[in-house]
């Protein structure tokens, strides 16, 4: 196990360098960000200061090393939109991003195993058609209009939440409630299947021969025969909104690494696309470290 | 096609009560939701071929007299019935023109994340060595990618076009499939009838398709379908960039986004193409949901039982 | 009528199959009283294990169908009893042992967990019955209970599962234990064991013993009535000696008449170059060494049986042989390369030749595919062997050979009975027509009449088509009837080789003679009186 | 939140608080004249004259040099004094080639040179001559001679305000300070906070999460009572590429221009107040001709001029490109498919192509793209400062940035009318109006457009063309 995790976070590493060299390189492709810090009218001269400022008229595998060379300094260099250090910049989005991405995941992943187990166990009930109904709808809304339609009934109308922002509990629950339908629905369906297929198995048949609770038959026996798909989907949800729920962000103002991200993107702040890309590609890895054992927790077969 | 191999078993020895098809429609017929679904999609897979061709000059043509036109009245004509958009044009459609862009869009994503995200997680799941490893931290990288900038790089490089808008659509959810298919794989190599298939010396492209595949479908389809609403809606988050479907082009998408400035005064802007989008999701998954049943020999009963009953 | 324990009464059970409903229990009735042993006898598919899982409510509805009948114990109809009621039952006072073990144990959950829940089920605390459940495997015989505690069901043989469930049925002291086939997997000398066991508890509580089984000679060691089912039905009943000595119904003299190890000893003939040689192979799981240094040959078109003590290693040989688990150390030269060196490509082109039937049949058959794909899947992969459009043909001729239906080709493995998968797994080997079949356990879940009709088609094959086997049995009369070289193995060694009658008449090692002894014979006064003269040991043992 | 204090809810974010960028809209809306104040300033309700600030008067020594008299008795934030230095080192700072001060634009290729008379006076030389220097001056914030010439994160102005807490992403603080020279202002506190939905900005409002929230969509500005319009000094327009066929034949440009019906757009795609435009620049800019009459709505009379053209062999039928920007402003999407409806009817063979920001500026401004087909690009421009001088060169000129047009009658006039003075400037310019609207046809005028803002009751508060860069605390009064 100890060799297994070695072994993964040192391929994570190499993953991390090629992800950053990849991205170094690709987005120096997509243009250049002198036009999109100057105004439009701004004269080549001031364009050309600009870059020399920047260091953006250096060739590219300049840039590179040096950008390397600050790396290994620790030094993640400077966020050209707001003119402080790229890293200050993505880690106070990133607590945000973290906080909202935990939370949510633990209560969706909570509500979709229980509702999904619940629904598989009596499939084609009433519980199983209304849960799966509603979840679906839920999944396939666009998220803006869940968000913007909560706003105006809970906040105006009915003024029992804030309308955004941060500051009190309050202005956490729509915010996680919107981005709790998405995952929900996925993550319950997936549940859903995987115990259909795996409450037919023989042990579950053992475990009523031997006077198990139902409950227990559920969430002991057959749920963790059927959760290595599950975990594989939440970590994949957890992963995208790691990577910043940009709709929820934006609307609620929430000031997470989602909406900064493509700000960065658009307005080709290179060093904070890359800080918060290696930000993020590190919780990603390691959550999938995580799940990688899991698989092997849940599953004594599984063995690396 | 490999479902289609397994539902359509060669009906050996007994006499065969019908052909493959027949005993499938006719399973699809007990499950009465399922077929509602069925009949649904296919009105959706008729428009998409058609409606392009026959309303595509009314869905594009502005009318500001109509404009916001509300639902359920005739007077803008019967294609207005669900009301009109900010141009007047009317609403119901121009759903059925966008279904073409959206079904090829959606179509086109899902299937391509699907299909290379299963093959990879076959091969990352069944391969023990090197190149299993290759594949899932590639899945890493792919997995933080931020896909707006990879939408960014694509613009850059290549032309926009539906081609591309769907590239990267695609690649931005393999790895969800990837990872799915790799951790059912890593469970069922160890199950005893694939050790029994390889005794029998079937080749790893046989175990892998005919032994694994068949129990990593139901749950790949299941994601697919959900999928397909999100890349529905993402992809109207593209147009914004410039890649794929541009306005006046529509799809469900773009039309859900742009109805979203009229929420407060025209909800039926955003209303109908999001509920489009919600039907067909449900639909595919309800569709799919039968699937798995039908697939499995342990649930088959659910949809042949009532046959002997009733 | 009096009270008795439990009692069926006119049990009929359908299953719904794609073909029609199929009647598996067709007005079944029997009892049991407290302490009593009733053994229920029949064919493989008969309907034994079904009627069985109707007591236990484990019968899954729709798509089976209780249709009429009821089950009594104490005076109340379990099948009128609600689900919380039942459970309370169920475990505590009705137990039941599977008869597929590895299929009902859950693979992710550590034995000792598995065997402690039976118990904290029941509202004992978690302490005490992990101490119980130590208690427990140390009387079944596992090596090294503590460590078995903590080990998954995949890493343990066979047998050892089987005891396993034997364990976690006995926790509760229920007082009725259905066994379904309990020692199917187990040597002689284990098996003579668990039924010690099993009476002794029998006396200490008063339970009330179920027996399913094919065995006559369990029945005559143990059973006080017998029950005969054929086709669904009870065909007769009695005593079990009224049964042995006065059968009545021409399927239970078929049954009688059909006993092994009454045929004459093979004298082997075949000579020339060994087909396979197993040179020194070792293989060890961790710490645990499960093969010690094995070496023997085969000729081709021999039967080589291996017996030997439960967990001794038979399967783990017959795995490492087929490349399914990778050898710690030796050579296995077949027709002169080394099987274990040889690339994976080297090893597809070699696959053809040499086919297994697992010990766990129901698992190894793929549960999504019919049974016709199943067999028929040997020629999709080999197409030379049959052209297509002789595969419905030729699998319902498979099917026959082997004591099935050509009907039931057209149903899945779960819509079997444990022999009647076992028979499938065997037809799915014979379809490739290999050099070497390794039978691993392949008949033992079989009543005798079939398993001789299987024992047959195999002998004549052998001699038709000059297959070789590798019979790994723990039946020593179907060893006896159909072997002609024995090699017997303990604790991962090989402690005796030799022809069958070498092993048979002149055994030399003390564990092939002890193994020999504690055969079972199936007349109940023949076995009640070898009873009475090791009374005394048997007991010491445990 | 205390009785005067004020919660304003922007729409992008404020991710620089830098005083030599304030003429950036989210910046300026920040800390222009409550943080960083300038020496002139555009006295936006009493028709765009320039008024003193921080200078009190201000003259002409010489054509090349401006002398400004500077208020005494003013304090930066931090407690130091103002005087000449400091106006000397804000221009220096502004001008350094060590930070990219947004400021310097305005000031193109001119050189200046302050230098101190006495402690509040002060002489900038120019070269060549600056006839709008003072009216430049509105737009160079002053910062103490301490600051350093590299991005400041917090900063010094003799405003009324001092920035009091900055948590980026999220919020910002102004706090009133004392020692402000001028009227003690009616807002104590100010809270900057960001959504970039207009929809929830206005929800804010509504609810009483926050007082004013400008430029919210005419969509979400439903409730007449609290929603103001303001015209928001841009203008949009269409510029057609002057420099190749068809669109270099002045017919085709009428017939683009007659194919809009311009009025059908307004209280429809466009809210009530949108004025119909005749120049790049508001109407209330220096020098706009009020004479120009908008070409009328003639879609048969475009056809008939593609005709003509067509018979003299232009190649009218080449594919054009509708180029627009997402997100330029709420409605761009359906405004430019209504165009493209009516260029159509027209009989104009063109695509609608929407591009993001970064594409679109590579498309509008030069260099141009090789090869790219004959494009019309909707743009907005936006120009409040009172004079034409920021427009005209880079839009008309032939080396202008966005400049299709090479017009030697064009770049003369500019070139007059920036040099200019007075009345001679002001006629100058219109002349150069009127033969680019009516003799060239340069481009397609379309709109002086209107933005929403949504302010609470409780305030007395109108909001006007300047909040689209700037929002001063010291103008909002409490009811
Ligand atoms: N789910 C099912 N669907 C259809 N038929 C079934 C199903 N389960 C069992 N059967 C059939 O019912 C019959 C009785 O099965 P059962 O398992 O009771 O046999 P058994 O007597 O235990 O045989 P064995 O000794 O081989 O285990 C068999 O013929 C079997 O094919
Ligand atoms: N995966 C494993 N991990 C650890 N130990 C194992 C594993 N598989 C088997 N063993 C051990 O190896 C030994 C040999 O097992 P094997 O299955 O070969 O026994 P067997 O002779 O076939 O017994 P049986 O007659 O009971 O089937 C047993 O003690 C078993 O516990
Ligand atoms: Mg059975
Ligand atoms: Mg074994
Ligand atoms: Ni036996």
């Amino acid at each position: 196990m100890l060799r297994f995790v070695r072994q993964r976070v040192t391929a994570s590493l190499i993953s991390l360098v090629g992800l950053i060299v990849l991205v170094f390189f690709l987005s120096r492709l997509t243009g250049d960000p002198t036009n999109l810090f100057l105004p439009i009218d701004a004269s080549d001269q001031m364009r050309e200061q600009f870059r020399q400022l920047h260091g953006l008229n250096d060739p590219l595998i300049v840039q590179f090393g040096r950008y390397v060379w600050d790396l290994l300094h620790l030094d993640f260099g400077e966020s050209i939109r707001q003119a402080r250090p790229a890293i200050n910049v993505v880690l106070q989005a990133f607590v945000w991003t973290f906080q909202l991405a935990v939370i949510t995941m633990v209560l969706v992943t909570l509500a979709a195993v229980v509702c999904g187990s619940l629904a598989a166990f009596n499939a084609g009930g009433l519980f199983d058609r209304f849960v799966s109904l509603l979840s679906l709808i839920g999944a396939a809304a666009p998220d803006f209009w869940v968000a913007i339609v909560a706003i105006t009934l809970l906040a105006v109308k009915l003024s029992w939440l804030p309308t955004s922002g941060t500051g009190t509990l309050w202005h956490w629950i729509m915010p996680i409630g919107v981005l709790f339908i998405r995952p929900f629905g996925l993550i319950l369906q997936v549940v859903r299947g995987s115990m259909l297929s795996t409450l037919g198995s023989a042990y579950v048949k053992t475990a009523r021969a031997k006077g198990v609770r139902t409950k227990s038959i559920i969430f002991v026996h057959t749920l963790r025969n059927a959760l290595l798909p599950v975990i594989t989907v939440i970590g994949d949800q957890a992963a995208s909104l790691l990577n910043g729920a940009v709709v929820v962000e934006t609307i609620f103002g929430f000031p997470g690494v989602g909406k900064l991200m493509i700000d960065s993107i658009l307005q080709r702040d290179f060093n904070v696309i890359l800080a918060a890309i290696m930000v993020t590609a590190l919780a990603i890895f390691v959550m999938n470290i995580l799940i990688d054992l899991g698989y092997a927790l849940l599953d004594p077969r599984i063995r690396y | 096609m490999l479902s289609t191999e397994i539902v359509g078993t060669p009906e050996a020895i007994a006499v065969p009560r019908g052909t493959a098809a027949t005993r499938v429609l006719r399973m699809l017929y007990r499950d009465k939701l399922a077929l509602c679904a069925g009949i649904f999609l296919l009105i959706v897979i008729t428009c998409a071929l058609f409606g392009p061709y026959l309303l595509n000059d009314i869905a594009t043509r502005p009318n500001l007299r109509a404009r916001n036109a509300p639902p359920f009245s005739l007077a803008h004509g019967w294609l207005a019935v669900l009301g009109a958009d900010a141009l007047g044009r009317p609403l119901l459609a121009r759903i059925i023109v966008a279904s073409q862009n959206t079904m090829a869009v959606a179509c086109g994503a899902v299937a391509c994340s699907a299909l290379v995200g299963a093959v990879l997680g076959l091969v990352a799941g069944y391969s023990r060595g090197r190149g299993g490893q290759i594949i899932m931290r590639l899945a890493d990288i792919i997995m933080s990618f931020p896909s707006l900038l990879l939408a960014v790089i694509v613009l850059y490089m290549l032309a926009p076009s539906v081609g591309n808008l769907i590239v990267v659509l695609a690649i931005t959810r393999i790895p969800v499939y990837l990872r799915t298919t790799r951790a059912e794989v890593l469970e069922i190599r160890e199950r005893m009838f694939v050790q029994a298939a390889t005794v029998m010396g079937a080749s790893r492209m046989r175990i892998v398709l005919r032994h694994i595949l068949p129990i990593v479908i139901p749950t790949i389809v299941t994601i697919a379908t959900l999928d397909f609403a999100f890349v529905m809606l993402a992809e109207s988050s593209l147009s914004f960039l410039g890649i794929g479907i541009q306005p006046p082009q529509i799809t469900w998408g773009l039309m859900v986004s742009q109805g979203r400035s009229y929420l407060a005064n025209a909800w039926w802007l955003a209303f109908w193409p999001g509920l489009a989008i919600i039907l067909t999701t449900l639909s595919l998954n309800l569709l799919s949901n039968w699937m798995r049943v039908v697939l499995d020999p342990v649930q088959r009963w659910r949809l042949e039982m009532r046959k002997t009953e009733a | 009528m009096s009270e008795h324990l439990i009692e069926v009464r006119d049990l009929v059970v359908r299953f719904h199959t794609a073909a029609g409903p199929v009647t598996a229990v067709d007005g079944v009735s029997w009892y049991l009283d407290r302490g009593e042993t009733l053994a229920i006898l029949g064919e493989s598919g008969s309907g034994k294990s079904v009627s069985a899982s109707a007591v236990m409510d484990l019968i899954d509805i729709p798509p089976g169908e209780i249709a009429r009948g009821s089950v009594l114990f104490e005076g109340r109809d379990l099948l009128k009893l609600s689900r919380e009621e039942r459970r309370r039952i169920h475990g505590k006072r009705i137990a039941m042992i599977f008869q597929d073990p590895l299929a009902h144990l859950n693979p992710t959950y550590s034995v000792g967990w598995q065997i402690s829940e039976m118990m904290t089920a029941h509202g004992i605390s978690r302490a005490a019955a992990g101490q119980r459940a130590l208690e427990l495997l140390r009387r079944v015989g596992i090596p090294d209970p503590e460590g078995a505690l903590g080990r998954y069901p995949h890493q343990f043989s066979g047998g050892q599962r089987q005891r396993l469930m034997i364990a976690m049925a006995l926790a509760m002291k229920p007082d009725i234990l259905i066994a379904d086939e309990p020692t199917t997997a187990l040597d002689v000398t284990v098996q003579a064991e668990v039924l010690a066991l099993l009476k002794e508890l029998q006396k200490e509580t008063g339970m009330g013993l179920l027996l399913i089984t094919h065995d006559l000679g369990v029945v005559a060691e143990v059973a006080d009535r017998v029950v005969v089912m054929n086709a669904g039905k009870v065909v007769e009943t009695g005593t079990a000696r009224d049964v042995y000595h006065n059968p009545a119904h021409p399927y239970t003299r078929r049954l009688i008449g059909a006993a092994p190890g009454k045929g004459a000893m093979h004298e082997p003939v075949a000579t020339g170059e060994p087909l396979l040689r197993i040179e020194n192979l070792t293989k060890s799981y961790g710490a645990v060494e499960a093969l010690k240094g094995i070496s023997f040959d085969l000729l081709p078109g021999e039967t080589v049986a291996v017996v030997g003590e439960s967990g001794s290693g038979k399967s783990t040989l017959a795995r490492t042989l087929l490349r399914l688990e990778d050898a710690s150390g030796g050579r296995a030269l077949w027709k002169g390369r080394d099987l274990l060196a040889m690339s994976t490509r080297d090893m597809f082109a070699l696959r053809r030749q040499i086919q297994m039937v697992f010990q766990d049949p129901s698992q190894s058959l793929n549960p999504r595919m019919s049974v016709f794909q199943l067999i028929s899947e040997a020629w999709a992969i080999h197409p030379d062997i049959l052209p297509k459009a002789r595969w419905r043909e030729r699998v319902a001729e498979l099917l026959t050979q082997v004591g099935l239906s050509p009907d039931h080709a057209r149903r899945y493995p779960h819509q079997f009975s444990g022999g009647q998968r076992q028979r499938i797994a065997i037809a799915r080997a014979l379809a490739l027509e290999p050099d070497l079949i390794v039978c691993d356990e392949a008949v033992s879940a079989l009543d005798v009449s079939i398993q001789a009709q299987v024992i047959a088609l195999l002998d004549q094959l052998r001699r038709d088509l000059g297959i070789a086997f590798l019979f790994i049995a723990h039946d020593l009369p179907v060893v006896r009837d159909f072997a002609d070289h024995v090699v017997v193995m303990q604790g991962g060694r090989l402690v005796e080789k030799g022809t069958v009658r070498q092993i048979f008449d002149t055994p030399k090692e003390p564990y092939t003679r002890a193994l020999l002894a504690a055969g079972l014979d199936p007349d109940p006064d023949v076995q009640a009186s070898r009873r009475k003269t090791r009374a005394a040991p048997a007991l010491a043992l445990l | 939140q205390g009785k005067s204090d004020v919660t304003i809810v922007l729409g992008e974010q404020t991710d620089l608080l830098e005083p030599c960028m304030a003429t950036r809209s989210n910046i300026g809306r920040v800390i222009l004249q409550n943080i960083s104040e300038t020496l002139t300033e555009i006295d936006v309700r009493n028709n765009s004259t320039l008024k003193p600030r921080l200078a009190t008067s201000w003259e002409q020594v010489d054509p090349t040099t401006w002398r400004f008299h500077l208020r005494q008795n003013v304090t930066f934030s931090d407690g130091s004094t103002f005087d000449a230095e400091d106006v000397k080192h804000s221009i220096e700072r502004s001008m350094s080639s060590k930070i990219t001060c947004e400021t310097s634009r305005y000031f193109g290729d001119t050189k200046i040179t302050p230098s101190v008379v006495d402690d509040h006076t002060i002489d900038i030389k120019t070269d060549p001559a600056e006839p709008v220097l003072p009216l430049l001056m509105s737009l160079l914030t002053i910062v103490p001679s301490e600051t350093p010439v590299e991005f400041t994160r917090n900063p010094i102005g003799t405003g009324p305000y001092k920035l009091a807490e900055w948590t980026p992403g999220q919020r910002i603080v102004l706090t009133q300070r004392d020692g402000y020279w001028g009227d003690k202002p009616a807002v104590a506190k100010a809270t900057y906070v960001f959504r970039s939905d207009s929809a929830v900005r206005a929800a804010m409002v509504k609810t009483g999460e926050a007082d004013i929230a400008p430029a919210i969509s005419a969509e979400d500005a439903t409730d007449k009572s609290i929603d103001f319009s303001y015209p928001n000094s841009e203008t949009l327009y269409i510029r057609p590429d002057d420099s190749m066929p068809p669109l270099n034949d002045k017919r085709v440009r009428k017939a683009l221009n007659m194919a809009i019906d311009r009025q059908s757009f307004i209280g429809s795609l466009l809210p009530e107040g949108t004025e119909i435009a005749t120049t790049v620049v508001p109407s209330t800019t220096a020098g706009v001709p009020k004479d120009l009459k908008p070409f009328p709505y003639d879609p048969e009379g475009a056809k008939k001029l593609l005709a003509e053209a067509k018979a003299d062999g232009v190649p009218v039928d080449t594919k054009l490109e509708l180029v627009g920007r997402t997100n330029l402003f709420p409605n761009v999407t359906e405004v430019m498919e209504a165009t493209l409806g009516m260029l159509k009817d027209a009989g104009f063979n063109v695509d609608l192509k929407m591009h993001e920001v970064a594409e679109f500026e590579g498309i509008y401004s030069k260099p141009f793209q090789k090869g790219r087909a004959p494009q019309l690009v909707a743009a907005q421009h936006d120009n409040a400062r009172g004079d034409p001088v920021f427009s005209m060169f880079w839009k008309y000129a032939s080396d202008g940035r966005q400049s299709t047009l090479s017009d030697p009658h064009v770049d003369d006039l500019i070139k007059q009318a920036t040099a200019a003075t007075g009345d001679k400037r002001n006629q100058l310019w219109s002349e150069l109006f009127t033969y680019l609207h009516d003799d060239v046809v340069a481009d397609v005028q379309l709109f002086h457009m209107v933005s929403f803002a949504r302010i609470s009751p409780k305030l007395d508060y109108k909001p006007s063309i300047a909040l689209n860069g700037q929002l001063q605390l010291s103008e909002i009064k409490f009811k």
